[in-house]
């Protein structure tokens, strides 16, 4: 039988590697968009592993919100990223710094 | 008895996917990898009995973000070669950081809190327990809600994601009906002297 | 008997009306209706006084308080009078002076801008200098003593156009503020020690408060509580009466109009701090010490003013050294506990002072404001009357028998000698014994320089030298006469040597009984023992003044002139009045500036406003916000990583925390 | 609790309001600028008349409050709206609205840009100075006491002179930065005393010496500030030389008084051992104020920041007799702040007469002004005068008072015995002379040397008309002080106990530095 804990464990990594990817990577955009699906993919390891674990399918209901969340947040994502490609001819991560004090 | 075999082989390659994304230097690669993870975790939920949570990941991740992605991927031509500069330079740091982040989850994982014992056992349903109307059920008596609040934050996505993308093309001639039907005779006849 | 109170009230409160009503109508009621207005009131309260003394003389006085001042808590402050002897004579000293001096303005000051605003300074110095003499409180004193203060500030700088005479205004003001300070530290004491401010009270309580011997001290230097207060009180009486250390405003408050010079600088207000010691002699008796400092500070002043009299070329400045030197006089004569003696001699000098100052300033008006002597000569034909005035009071300076000087004068050096107190005696003893030379010899210059020696008066001025109208030439007069009969009179009548209680001060100066040099003097003049130099002493020495005098300046010679190159150093010494001026100003002015300056621009603008509030708060806020502000780099990932630095905290604090 | 409301009408909410319904008016309905200035003038005289019954139908024999009102305001904070006066706090409303109407006659003709403005923003003034003066509870005094800095802010910021913004910012700053922690001690003692805001109830709770320690700090900062105190002050000069006339007459003439009135109304009765046990750093600081500020006073250039100085020097003498304990310290120090508020107004007012004219407060663009202007020579003089405490003046009494009260008191802890205090500060005597009478020789007397002052038109009949009352003031209250001293014998006797009697436990006495205290002076004759 395999425990929760490496079901917890999987999750962990995937979470780290997703917030590695979302501050280190200095390329484009999308990639900050697929370590945040990477996130929410870990988080749905999580609460699946929890509801499995505790017999309450709560936690796989939830998975659905979150999916749903993951999608919209591409949607708009990618809408935002052509926009902005359309406005800066680049989406390089560089250049997004309007935002600054 | 085969489980954790299974369990080891998503998990290991679902990490090592995870990795290859943020590594990889070009987006299409980093995308087939993603891609690559999604599945290894749709296994992963097989494993634990939530198989329609894996279609669904399967269904939905895979065949839409994904397509999406790798579309607009396509659509901006991303020049790859400038991307590679700064990842290394702060990689220690960082990378120590996410490290450090992952030591504690882990721990605070296999830290017993979450043991089986004090979990109690997982029950293994039968065959003749279907996981899909279990979900259906719950679904549509407890968190109607936020059900419901799902299907407006989708359509605000859908709607959204239009209203920012949407340009009318100056160069495309089309048709504007209402125009046409509007127009006046004076618009259209000139009386010429010859 | 008790005098009556509106009486007395009247006294003061006329010239002050006087004062107000020329003050503020001046310029409306032309200068002949101001100034009947101001005279009438003086002279009316001059009479008044006089039938005061008179009442006074056979027994009544007078102790009553009027209103209560200030009430707080156990401070309780009368406005009162308090009338005996010694009141009655200032009274009548200041009142019949100030008549004179009323007088003479009118021809002194006719044609002057400011005619209706000298009046009405003088009628007010004449309320002040009566609220000071005739006050029953430390309060009134000190009331009086501000408001004369004041006035004299106001005359000296009558001129304002003058910047030498404001200058003086602001010096002699200062001067006497520093005086003001000790007295109003006294006062204090004064108050801490009897708990309250009437001259009645305190004297009562002077045996018991005697009998704690209470003592002030800081650190391990400790003074007894008497001594402390008499010193404190003695600091305001040198102010006031320009004694040696702040003596530098009187011969610079000649800037002032000559009529001021004579009421203010030579008869009354600098009296006021002989007055001051008399009336609180049953405090200073107690005190040994302060009497020696008294005396050693007469003795100095005597002795150095006279020496810069010497050599002085103004003719008021000479006359202003000499009101110095006499003044020592009469402190020393306080210092020895003969304040009767002080204050015969304060009285009859009053007379001859304001004569010489009042025909110095005939003689200076007949020679159209030129005050120095060297430019005079022969003056004698022109300006008979004030000739013989002059010389009355020259005579009466020096101490010539029949006149008023010798009389009081002698006494004083009578009684320094036979009072002792070991070397302080004897140094003033010698002090106003060569004093006396001096004095003798440089009236007598000034004499001989304006109306004898060789005629330097320069071309323009001659046709212009006449004597002076009959409105000034009859005060001259009038106090030629006094300051002839002053003195006989005043010795038998003030019946002077006498024991303790029942000489005419009577109760109002307190003298003890192992003090008073009277007495012994009494019992030398008994059985004649007291030898030919105690009797003649000091008029030989005014002799030989004299006769130097006359060898050196009643012919024109160059004798003075060989002298001065004899003794160069000396004699630019002398010039340069002791140089206090230049060491006041190198001690006090440049320092108090300096202090100032570097407090204002450095401790102040520098280092407050600019080092603590712009330096210290304003600048570290400005840098800190300048750093944080680059945290707001716009890069997502840099917030991203923000955010996971933050979360790792929690997490950490979370699993390490509990 | 029963109030003590002699009238039964509520008189102290009239005359704080009036103004600002007055201000209101004239914004509303006044048309043109005469019409503003005569409004304001009307508004300031009646809130002047309403202030009268104040001092009529005083009852000088009790120490309580009187004229109270009591009503709730935020019910769930327990703060009400209290308001009440005592012998300390009702000369100054009178002070307050006396002053305010000769601003407003002083601001006539030299006020010509936004003058609606300008009478608005003093009549508001107005209502929170006196607001400040008659507040018992400790939210609605710290109200009134910020609501001030904003007209304040106003009139020196707007109608100032050149660099007048960083002059009105720094005034700001300064006081409100103070203030903050008075707020903090305010609350402190909202929770420690049981949820009351009420001072009288503060002033009887029992705080222990380590509470009453840190409540005293907050209040000092805040006070020491406004007073202004010897390293906080820098602000005063720059305000004053920056500020129009009226507005530094009013700066002088109230705002100061403030400071020293929050001593005397919060630090003193509240906390009595830390008081006791600040004594030695107050007068220190006192005495600093007193001589270095007079020395400094001495190298000024500029009348009016000369002026200003000293008023701090003033404001020394103020601070050295407050903290000496003593009955005759406490009233001069009220009655010094009287006549400073008249001497120091009537000054401030002198040299905005001469700036209408010549437009420069250079003592160096002056000299021989009385050659011109002798009617105004002599009311100068009373005034420089009165400046320089000569006996006759009121701020003879209220010095000598104060020097009194500080030689006889025999306050703990201070090194040298109080008698070298009360002589140090007595050198005040010279120093102002030097100072102000050196001023007034280079300004007045002298030869016209700029023929720009052979222009200077005398005291016109207007200006005299806010000159004849402050010398009227200012010498009958230098030669009868007795009613103005009568008014507050009964609260300082109150208050000397106040601040005498310890109120920590008899064991934790002696842990507090032993303050020994000795109640009131003592004359060692046993008088």
């Amino acid at each position: 039988m395999v425990p929760l804990s490496s079901y917890l464990i999987v999750g962990a990594a995937l979470f780290s590697i997703g917030v590695v990817g979302l501050y280190l990577n200095r390329k484009n955009v999308i990639t900050i968009l697929m370590c945040i699906e990477l996130i929410l993919l870990a988080v749905n390891i999580n609460f699946v592993a929890f509801s499995h674990f505790l017999n309450d399918l709560g936690g796989q209901v939830f998975v659905f919100f979150v999916l749903t969340i993951a999608a919209s947040e591409v949607a708009v994502g990618l809408a935002i990223l052509t926009a902005f490609y359309r406005l800066r001819r680049s989406i390089d991560v560089q250049d997004i710094n309007s935002l600054q004090g | 008895m085969l489980e954790p075999l299974f369990f080891n082989l998503f998990g290991g390659l679902a990490i090592l996917a995870a990795t290859l994304v943020v590594v990889s230097r070009n987006p299409m690669h980093s995308v087939m990898w993603l891609i690559f993870c999604f599945f290894n975790s749709a296994g992963l939920f097989f494993l634990l009995g939530a198989e329609f949570i894996g279609i669904i990941t399967i269904l939905v991740y895979v065949g839409a973000v994904m397509v999406l992605f790798v579309f607009v991927i396509i659509l901006l031509d991303v020049n790859i070669a400038r991307m590679r500069a700064g990842f290394v330079k702060s990689l220690p740091i960082g990378g120590l950081m996410a490290l450090m982040l992952f030591i504690e989850m882990a721990a605070a994982g296999v830290s017993g809190v979450f043991s089986s014992a004090t979990m109690g056992q997982a029950v293994q349903f039968g065959q003749e327990v279907n996981n899909t109307a279990e979900i259906g059920k719950e679904l549509y008596t407890r968190y109607l809600l936020g059900f419901e609040l799902a299907a407006v934050i989708l359509l605000a996505a859908l709607v959204g994601a239009v209203v920012l993308t949407l340009r009318s093309r100056k160069d495309a001639n089309y048709q504007d009906i209402a125009a046409q039907v509007a127009v006046k005779k004076r618009d259209r006849l000139r009386k010429v002297r010859m | 008997m008790t005098l009556s109170s509106t009486e007395l009230l009247t006294i003061p409160l006329l010239p002050l009306l006087a004062s107000i009503v020329v003050g503020l109508f001046g310029k409306r009621l032309q200068n002949s209706l101001s100034h009947w207005i101001c005279c009438s009131g003086v002279v009316v309260s001059a009479l008044l006084s006089v039938h005061v003394f008179l009442q006074v003389a056979d027994g009544a006085s007078f102790y009553g308080n009027f209103w209560t001042w200030i009430v707080s808590g156990d401070l309780v402050v009368p406005i009162g009078m308090m009338i005996d002897q010694l009141t009655a004579v200032m009274m009548i000293t200041v009142t019949i002076v100030a008549a004179c001096v009323h007088v003479y303005t009118i021809g002194y000051m006719h044609g002057d801008p400011g005619y209706t605003r000298f009046f009405s300074y003088i009628s007010g110095f004449t309320f002040s200098m009566l609220v000071l003499v005739m006050g029953n409180s430390f309060f009134t004193l000190f009331f009086g003593w501000e408001a004369v203060g004041l006035v004299s500030y106001l005359l000296i700088g009558f001129w304002f156009k003058r910047e030498s005479a404001t200058f003086a205004a602001l010096k002699a003001f200062i001067v006497n503020r520093v005086g003001d300070f000790g007295f109003a530290i006294g006062i204090l004491a004064v108050w801490y020690y009897f708990g309250t401010v009437e001259y009645h009270e305190v004297f009562a309580q002077m045996p018991a408060f005697l009998a704690r011997h209470y003592s002030l001290g800081f650190m391990d230097w400790h003074v007894s509580a008497i001594t402390f207060i008499c010193l404190a009180l003695f600091v305001g009486a040198m102010g006031k009466s320009a004694q040696v250390p702040l003596h530098v405003w009187l011969p610079d408050s000649m800037e002032g109009p000559t009529p001021i010079s004579a009421l203010i600088h030579a008869a009354t207000m600098v009296t006021a701090g002989i007055f001051m010691v008399a009336r609180l002699s049953p405090m200073f008796e107690y005190s040994e010490t302060a009497l020696a400092v008294v005396t050693v500070v007469g003795a100095l002043t005597a002795f150095i003013c006279a020496t810069i009299g010497l050599v002085q070329n103004d003719i008021k400045r000479v006359i202003a050294y000499s009101t110095c030197s006499q003044l020592g006089y009469m402190f020393v004569a306080c210092g020895v506990s003969a304040y009767g003696v002080g204050i015969f001699h304060l009285m009859t000098h009053a007379w001859f002072k304001g004569l010489l100052f009042l025909a110095a300033g005939s003689v200076i008006h007949a020679v159209m404001a030129d005050q120095d002597i060297r430019r005079m000569g022969q003056l004698r034909s022109y300006m008979p009357i004030t000739y013989i005035t002059m010389l009355v009071g020259a005579l009466a300076l020096s101490g010539v028998p029949p006149f008023a000087g010798f009389w009081s004068k002698d006494l004083i050096i009578e009684a320094a000698s036979v009072r002792h107190m070991g070397w302080v005696s004897e140094f003033a003893y010698w002090a106003l014994l060569f004093g006396v030379i001096f004095t003798a010899f440089y009236t007598f210059r000034m004499f001989f320089l304006t109306f004898h020696n060789s005629d330097r008066v320069p071309a323009k001025t001659k046709p212009h030298l006449h004597e002076s109208p009959k409105v000034i030439t009859v005060p001259l007069v009038i106090l030629a006469v006094g300051a002839a009969l002053t003195g006989w009179w005043g010795a038998d009548i003030l019946n002077l040597p006498g024991e303790g209680g029942e000489g005419f001060f009577g109760h109002s100066i307190f003298v003890l009984q192992a003090h008073n040099p009277m007495l012994t003097l009494e019992e030398i003049e008994l059985n004649h023992s007291g030898g030919i130099w105690l009797e003649m002493g000091a008029l030989i020495m005014a002799a030989i003044g004299i006769g130097l005098a006359w060898l050196m300046y009643y012919k024109p010679s160059d004798l003075p002139a060989k002298v001065a190159e004899s003794f160069p150093g000396m004699h630019r010494f002398l010039l340069d009045k002791w140089r206090f001026d230049e060491l006041y100003w190198r001690i006090f002015v440049l320092p108090a500036r300096a202090i100032g300056s570097f407090l204002w621009q450095k401790a102040d603008l520098a280092f407050i406003d600019r080092g603590i509030i712009h330096g210290g708060v304003i600048d570290t806020i400005a840098t800190a916000a300048g750093r944080l502000r680059q945290m707001q780099s716009g890069f997502v990932y840099h917030y991203a990583y923000a955010m996971v630095l933050g979360l790792f905290g929690l997490v950490t604090w979370l699993m390490v925390g509990n | 609790m029963e109030l003590n409301n002699a009238l039964g009408m509520p008189i102290l909410t009239i005359s704080i309001f009036l103004p600002t319904l007055g201000a209101i008016a004239i914004w509303l309905l006044a048309r043109n600028d005469q019409q503003v200035r005569w409004g304001a003038l009307a508004v300031s005289v009646a809130t002047f008349v309403v202030t009268l019954p104040l001092l009529f139908s005083f009852d000088t024999t009790t120490a309580h409050m009187q004229f109270e009102e009591l009503h709730p305001w935020i019910r769930s904070f327990h703060v009400n709206y209290h308001l009440g006066v005592d012998g300390i706090s009702m000369p100054f409303i009178l002070l307050t609205s006396m002053l305010t109407v000769i601003c407003i006659v002083s601001a006539w003709e030299c006020i010509t840009t936004r003058v609606r403005e300008y009478m608005i923003a003093f009549l508001v003034l107005e209502t929170t100075l006196i607001g400040v003066f008659a507040a018992l509870d400790a939210v609605l005094f710290y109200f009134f006491w910020e609501a001030m800095l904003i007209p304040m802010y106003l009139i020196i910021g707007i109608w100032g002179g050149k660099n007048r913004v960083y002059a009105t910012i720094k005034f700001f700053l300064y006081t409100f930065a103070g203030s903050v922690l008075m707020l903090l001690a305010l609350l402190a003692m909202y929770f420690k005393a049981g949820h009351t805001f009420s001072i009288l109830d503060l002033m009887a709770y029992p705080f222990d010496f380590t509470w009453q320690f840190w409540i005293w700090i907050g209040f000092f900062v805040a006070f020491a500030v406004k007073v202004p105190m010897w390293p906080v002050h820098t602000w005063l000069p720059d305000a004053h030389t920056e500020a129009p006339t009226a507005g530094s007459v009013i700066l002088a003439g109230i705002l100061l008084k403030m400071g020293a009135y929050g001593f005397l109304r919060f630090s003193l009765p509240i906390c009595p051992d830390a008081s006791q046990y600040f004594v030695p750093m107050m007068v220190g600081l006192s005495l600093i104020a007193v001589i270095y500020i007079s020395l400094v006073a001495m190298m000024q250039k500029d009348m009016k920041r000369l002026i200003a100085y000293s008023s701090i020097a003033h404001m020394g003498f103020v601070t050295l007799g407050t903290f000496m304990f003593t009955q005759q310290a406490m009233e001069g120090a009220v009655v010094n702040m009287i006549s400073h508020g008249f001497v120091a107004a009537a000054l401030f007012l002198c040299v905005g007469v001469m700036y209408d004219r010549l437009h420069t407060r250079e003592i160096a663009a002056y000299g021989g002004v009385v050659n011109v202007m002798p009617k105004f020579a002599l009311v100068m003089m009373i005034f420089a005068m009165a400046n320089v405490a000569l006996p006759g003046t009121s701020s003879f009494i209220g010095e000598i008072m104060v020097l009194l009260g500080t030689f006889n008191a025999d306050p703990a802890g201070l090194a040298t015995s109080a008698k070298w205090v009360a002589i140090a500060a007595a050198s005040s005597v010279i120093l102002s002379a030097c100072y102000m009478l050196w001023m007034y020789k280079r300004v007045i007397f002298g030869d016209i040397v700029h023929d720009s002052v052979k222009s200077m038109p005398d005291i016109s009949c207007r200006e005299l008309g806010f000159f004849l009352p402050l010398i009227a003031l200012v010498i009958w209250m230098g030669l009868y002080p007795t009613p103005v001293l009568d008014l507050m014998h009964a609260t300082v006797a109150h208050l000397v106990d106040q601040v005498s009697t310890s109120k920590l436990p008899a064991a934790e006495l002696l842990s507090a530095g032993g303050s020994a205290i000795m109640p009131g002076g003592h004359h060692p004759a046993g008088m």
